[in-house]
């Protein structure tokens, strides 16, 4: 399949009438196949990385840089690895995904698109009035969503409650969430740490997003997490550490935590805030700025050109 | 003719009736936070331990993990003391379970000042308040055993949004209305239940101060004062009517809750009062001080929650 | 007459307050949880970065290192936004700032629904509600920037127990009163200031939505309605005189706030009203719902916190 | 110094008119002195043990097992460890203490009796209307606490923010901060974990009194926590385990805590809950509940038998 064609058919997803729980109604026929293939998954990560710059400069705000560090793990997790019908968003089977650091939402908007959930047409709506698109996913408006996030800390709780929720069920579904390392200072991360090893959630898959910076500048200097995957071995993780936008390391740490039973696995996956940019890379000005105009332009070309 | 039966605690009843819907409701799911006992989701844990989740000392996760839980089928009755679950995961409340508008049963005990010896760390006095702040939630608080066994098993599944309760720890009297025996099972989500008539004043109260109101009531009939006692269990959504009629009926209220005087169910009356019928109010209830230590009626007689508190306040509008 | 001047956000005037007092008085120290280039704290960081504790983004943890710093002889301010602190942290704002009443300014910016793009998760309209709840604290709305840097210079070290500020994100006019250009400098806690006079309702608001009532207050003019404007900056301890004297001296109050209409500025004033002078009012706010995405003056629209709404809600009164 | 000789000065500590700052006012002139003599350690705390026991019993409620299991712990750091001054209780330059775990709180009270804060006479008003001993600490009733305490998980943050205090004052006073097991469920405990280090604050020495039980059972079946260590360790404090009813192994711990620098020292100190009472001993039944009158005598026996 090529990409090219593929992305030209997904954004022919159209919003249709409203859904009777949904403000929002979209129609979920796509062409949506799953891939491992890494070339693949470069070109969908490049438009991904597009649409965030694109939507987050057409809202004049939003968070692109913590958005660009998650893309590839969430085009991995959605193409190459997750259990998901786009044409069946109910599917009782369907794998949860959960972004617990909710401010990265233009990523998972665009994953949403460009997968089939929602129309690509909606995208561009990002922030405002009226929009499914909330400048924090919020379920209500989107029922696409697993859960509403924004407020950090939270996600990783609930997808400890899926999983409890599966297993008494009698399901196979398995659960992601993926975090920031900022966010790892919450507390209730590490309550959800705890709860998920005592209760052996192996369904669930944690995805730290260690991007190294967070609002007022790196998470050595706001306030150190380090060494982060100590802690979650010692919160009785299995953990692993990866290259965020390393699409083999990080299949291979997807396949790790599928096949480690027991215990759930946190993969810790080190990524560059504001990837695919040159001056969005490591820069903790666009943590939640959006780009101008010519800066979009000047991103847009970029992406383009790189390989 | 009102009278005041045998004394249970509403947290009991709670155990009691969530043990029960248990047997009928296999989607019910309950979580607490190392306060099983207390609580008495012990009942509920002990018959079904698969469908029963002991989270630790850990409410946040608790109440989050409860989301999840709804998110994916489940109806879960979360449990811990007051200031735990509404204090502590306040905001795990709002975001994660009223946000997304999720059937999570916030089941909460040991309320209020009737917490008693363990002191003001626990007596919250602000749950009514901060609960009823929230979009989505109804709030409710029994009077008595009977009514939240009623209650328990009207809200289970109804309404799909979620539903805070408070309860208490020591043992109240149960309320019961002898010409209609079984009137708590009649429980109605937002709905208020005149407990006696009287024309003169109206107290409207909720929790373990309908029994102190019922009490005042009876004395200042001693004296030729008479008054109309409503049960107000719900808190939110508040029946409007009821109190509109209360105001236009008897021209006075006094609302008694064992709850700061600031924003509380005193607070949703005088809100609906000065947009509806304004008439004279009084607030009987802690006066935004913190609690301390001793027994529940020590601490009501300290603190001004008794019949002789409310029949003052009811004078001191009807003289006015 | 008063006239809307310049607009900038409360939480610069704040930052700048806070970086202009910490020269003068080396106890005070002040604590953010990631946000504080948006709280402007950054202003205070940089200027005394020794005196600034970076929290990351661990809201409990702030509050409670800030009461640790109180009980020590620091004057600490602390700031997140408010959903993160009122929200996340109230119970250890209840529990370690307020029962041990320890002199903690928790200064929290981005309230409302006037945070605008960034949705409901952040935009907090329950902060009036859960903080005045709690014994000890002062509440404190202020309607500009030059109220903030008064009330700021005002309350920093009285008094000495722990006061809440709520700013908001946005840029909002400064509000002038031609005949005494410096009213904001005698802010005085537990004060309401009267902006305008009138006798046929009084409006009573706060935060950026004194302004509104002002607005509001001119378009009814114009059709001959005169109204009262009070600036209700302090909602508790609230001015329950300057609410006594508007009910009896315009018969009619409309509250106007940027939060529910539960439990909030309207309820606080309702639960006054009621007590000591009944009459009818109309609370204009954000009607318990959450908020959404959007600019803040579309949500405003959107949300029913207009000039427009406040005039018909003293309209409905007048004629009724 | 004949240990019976100075508990019966203790207690000639009476009760004298209110201060200005305080509901209670006790006169602090007393006869302490410091040791860290074990014989004379385990007089001390036997009587304390008896204390907590005889006060719960008629209060007729509180938490006797995990004030027995502190027992040990709070009698070294009172008499063996602190510079403090029970008759000038704010003295500036005092060791603090914060019993985070504040429902072990008859233990602190009669540490205070004992060493000379508070009169004896008033252990026998626990819980009751009016008195400063309240069923959880609360400073505004007894201001010779440090900070109130009863919701679990506070404590450490609070001792955080004194140490910080201390630092920007120029004082060299430590910071001691006892916690509960079950408390290190707690997310916020985490948090104060993570700051503690980031802030290198090396004047702060935690102690968990790690008793295995919690309210509802074991914490290992409730939510476990292990492995302890590892988790301080990995969160960045100098983590010591030792056997916390040992005063020779206590105060190893302490002397290597105030040796460390750079980094905060955590403690976990392994105890028995209900420790010198047989029936109480593991008996998750005596956490918070008091032992009735005969079982009251029972105990005060054993205890006056024990060695
Ligand atoms: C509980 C909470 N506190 C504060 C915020 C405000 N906030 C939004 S993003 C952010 C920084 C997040 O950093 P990180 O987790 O590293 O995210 P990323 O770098 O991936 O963007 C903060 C403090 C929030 N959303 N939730
Ligand atoms: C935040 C919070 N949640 C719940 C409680 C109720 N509670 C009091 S003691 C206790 C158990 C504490 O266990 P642990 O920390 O092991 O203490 P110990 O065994 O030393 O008594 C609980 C749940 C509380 N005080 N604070
Ligand atoms: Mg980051
Ligand atoms: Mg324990």
């Amino acid at each position: 399949m090529k990409v090219k064609e593929m992305k030209r058919e997904m954004i022919t997803a159209k919003v249709m009438k409203t859904a009777p729980e949904s403000p929002v109604n979209i129609e979920r026929v796509s062409p949506f196949s799953q891939t491992r293939d890494e070339k693949v998954l470069r070109e969908i990560a490049r438009e991904v990385r597009k649409d965030i710059i694109r939507m987050t400069t057409e809202a004049g705000s939003g968070h692109p840089g913590g958005s660009l560090s998650a893309t590839d793990l969430l085009v991995a997790l959605f193409w190459g690895e997750m259990r998901h019908k786009p044409n069946d968003r109910y599917w009782a089977d369907r794998d949860r995904f959960i972004l617990s650091k909710g401010h990265g939402c233009p990523a998972l908007y665009s994953v949403y698109a460009r997968t089939g959930y929602i129309a690509h047409e909606i995208l561009p709506t990002l922030r405002k009035l009226g929009s499914p698109l909330q400048g924090h996913p919020c379920m209500i408006h989107l029922p696409t969503l697993e859960i509403s996030t924004g407020s950090l800390g939270h996600g990783l709780s609930v997808g400890n409650g899926m999983a409890l929720a599966g297993r008494l069920d009698g399901k196979d579904y398995r659960v992601y969430v993926v975090m920031g390392d900022g966010e790892q200072q919450e507390g209730s991360v590490w309550e959800a740490a705890m709860s998920g090893a005592h209760y052996k959630l192996d369904h669930v898959c944690g995805i730290i997003d260690y991007n190294h910076l967070e609002t007022e500048g790196t998470v050595e200097e706001v306030m150190d997490i380090a060494p982060l995957a100590e802690k979650w071995c010692a919160f009785g993780w299995h953990t692993i550490e990866i290259d965020g936008h390393n699409f083999d390391e990080i299949f291979a740490a997807l396949d790790e935590a599928k096949a480690t039973k027991g215990k759930p696995t946190m993969i810790v996956a080190q990524t560059v805030k504001g990837k695919g940019v040159s001056f969005m890379e490591n820069n903790v000005g666009f943590h939640g700025k959006s780009a101008t105009r010519e800066q979009m332009e000047q991103a847009i070309k970029e992406l383009d050109e790189s390989e | 003719m009102v009278k005041l039966g045998e004394r249970e605690s509403t947290r009991n009843a709670y155990g009691v009736a969530l043990a029960e819907l248990g047997e009928i409701h296999p989607e019910i799911v309950a979580l607490d936070a190392d306060l099983a006992g207390s609580t008495q989701t012990r009942r509920f844990a002990d018959k079904f331990p698969e469908r029963f989740f002991e989270m630790g000392i850990s409410e946040a996760d608790m109440m989050c993990t409860a989301a999840g839980l709804a998110v994916s089928g489940k109806i879960p009755f979360v449990s811990t003391f007051v200031i735990f679950g509404a204090g502590r995961a306040w905001e795990q409340i709002r975001n994660t379970i009223c946000r997304p508008n999720l059937p999570v049963r916030i089941c909460l005990s040991h309320g209020g000042i009737s917490i008693g010896e363990d002191g003001s760390s626990a007596q919250a006095c602000e749950d009514f308040a901060i609960m009823r702040s929230i979009p989505n939630i109804s709030v409710i608080v029994p009077c008595d055993a009977a009514e939240t066994k009623a209650l328990i098993h009207e809200i289970w599944d109804k309404p799909k949004s979620p539903v805070y309760i408070r309860m208490t720890r020591n043992k109240v009297p149960t309320i019961l209305d002898e010409n209609d025996q079984s009137f708590h099972q009649k429980f109605t989500l937002g709905k208020a239940v005149t407990l006696r008539e009287g024309s003169q004043a109206t107290i409207i109260a909720c929790g373990q101060m309908v029994a102190v109101g019922i009490q005042a009531a009876e004395e200042l009939a001693k004296e030729g004062i008479e008054v109309r006692v409503v049960n107000m269990s719900t808190i939110k959504p508040i029946d409007q009517d009821a109190i509109e009629k209360a105001a236009r009926e008897t021209g006075r209220i006094v609302t008694v809750e064992e709850h700061n005087i600031y924003g509380g169910l005193g607070g949703a009356v005088a809100e609906v009062v000065t947009e509806r019928y304004p008439v004279p109010m009084r607030r009987v209830g802690v006066r935004d001080v913190f609690g301390e230590s001793g027994s529940p009626d020590a601490l009501f007689e300290k603190y001004g929650l008794t019949p002789k508190n409310v029949v003052k306040a009811v004078k001191d509008l009807v003289k006015s």
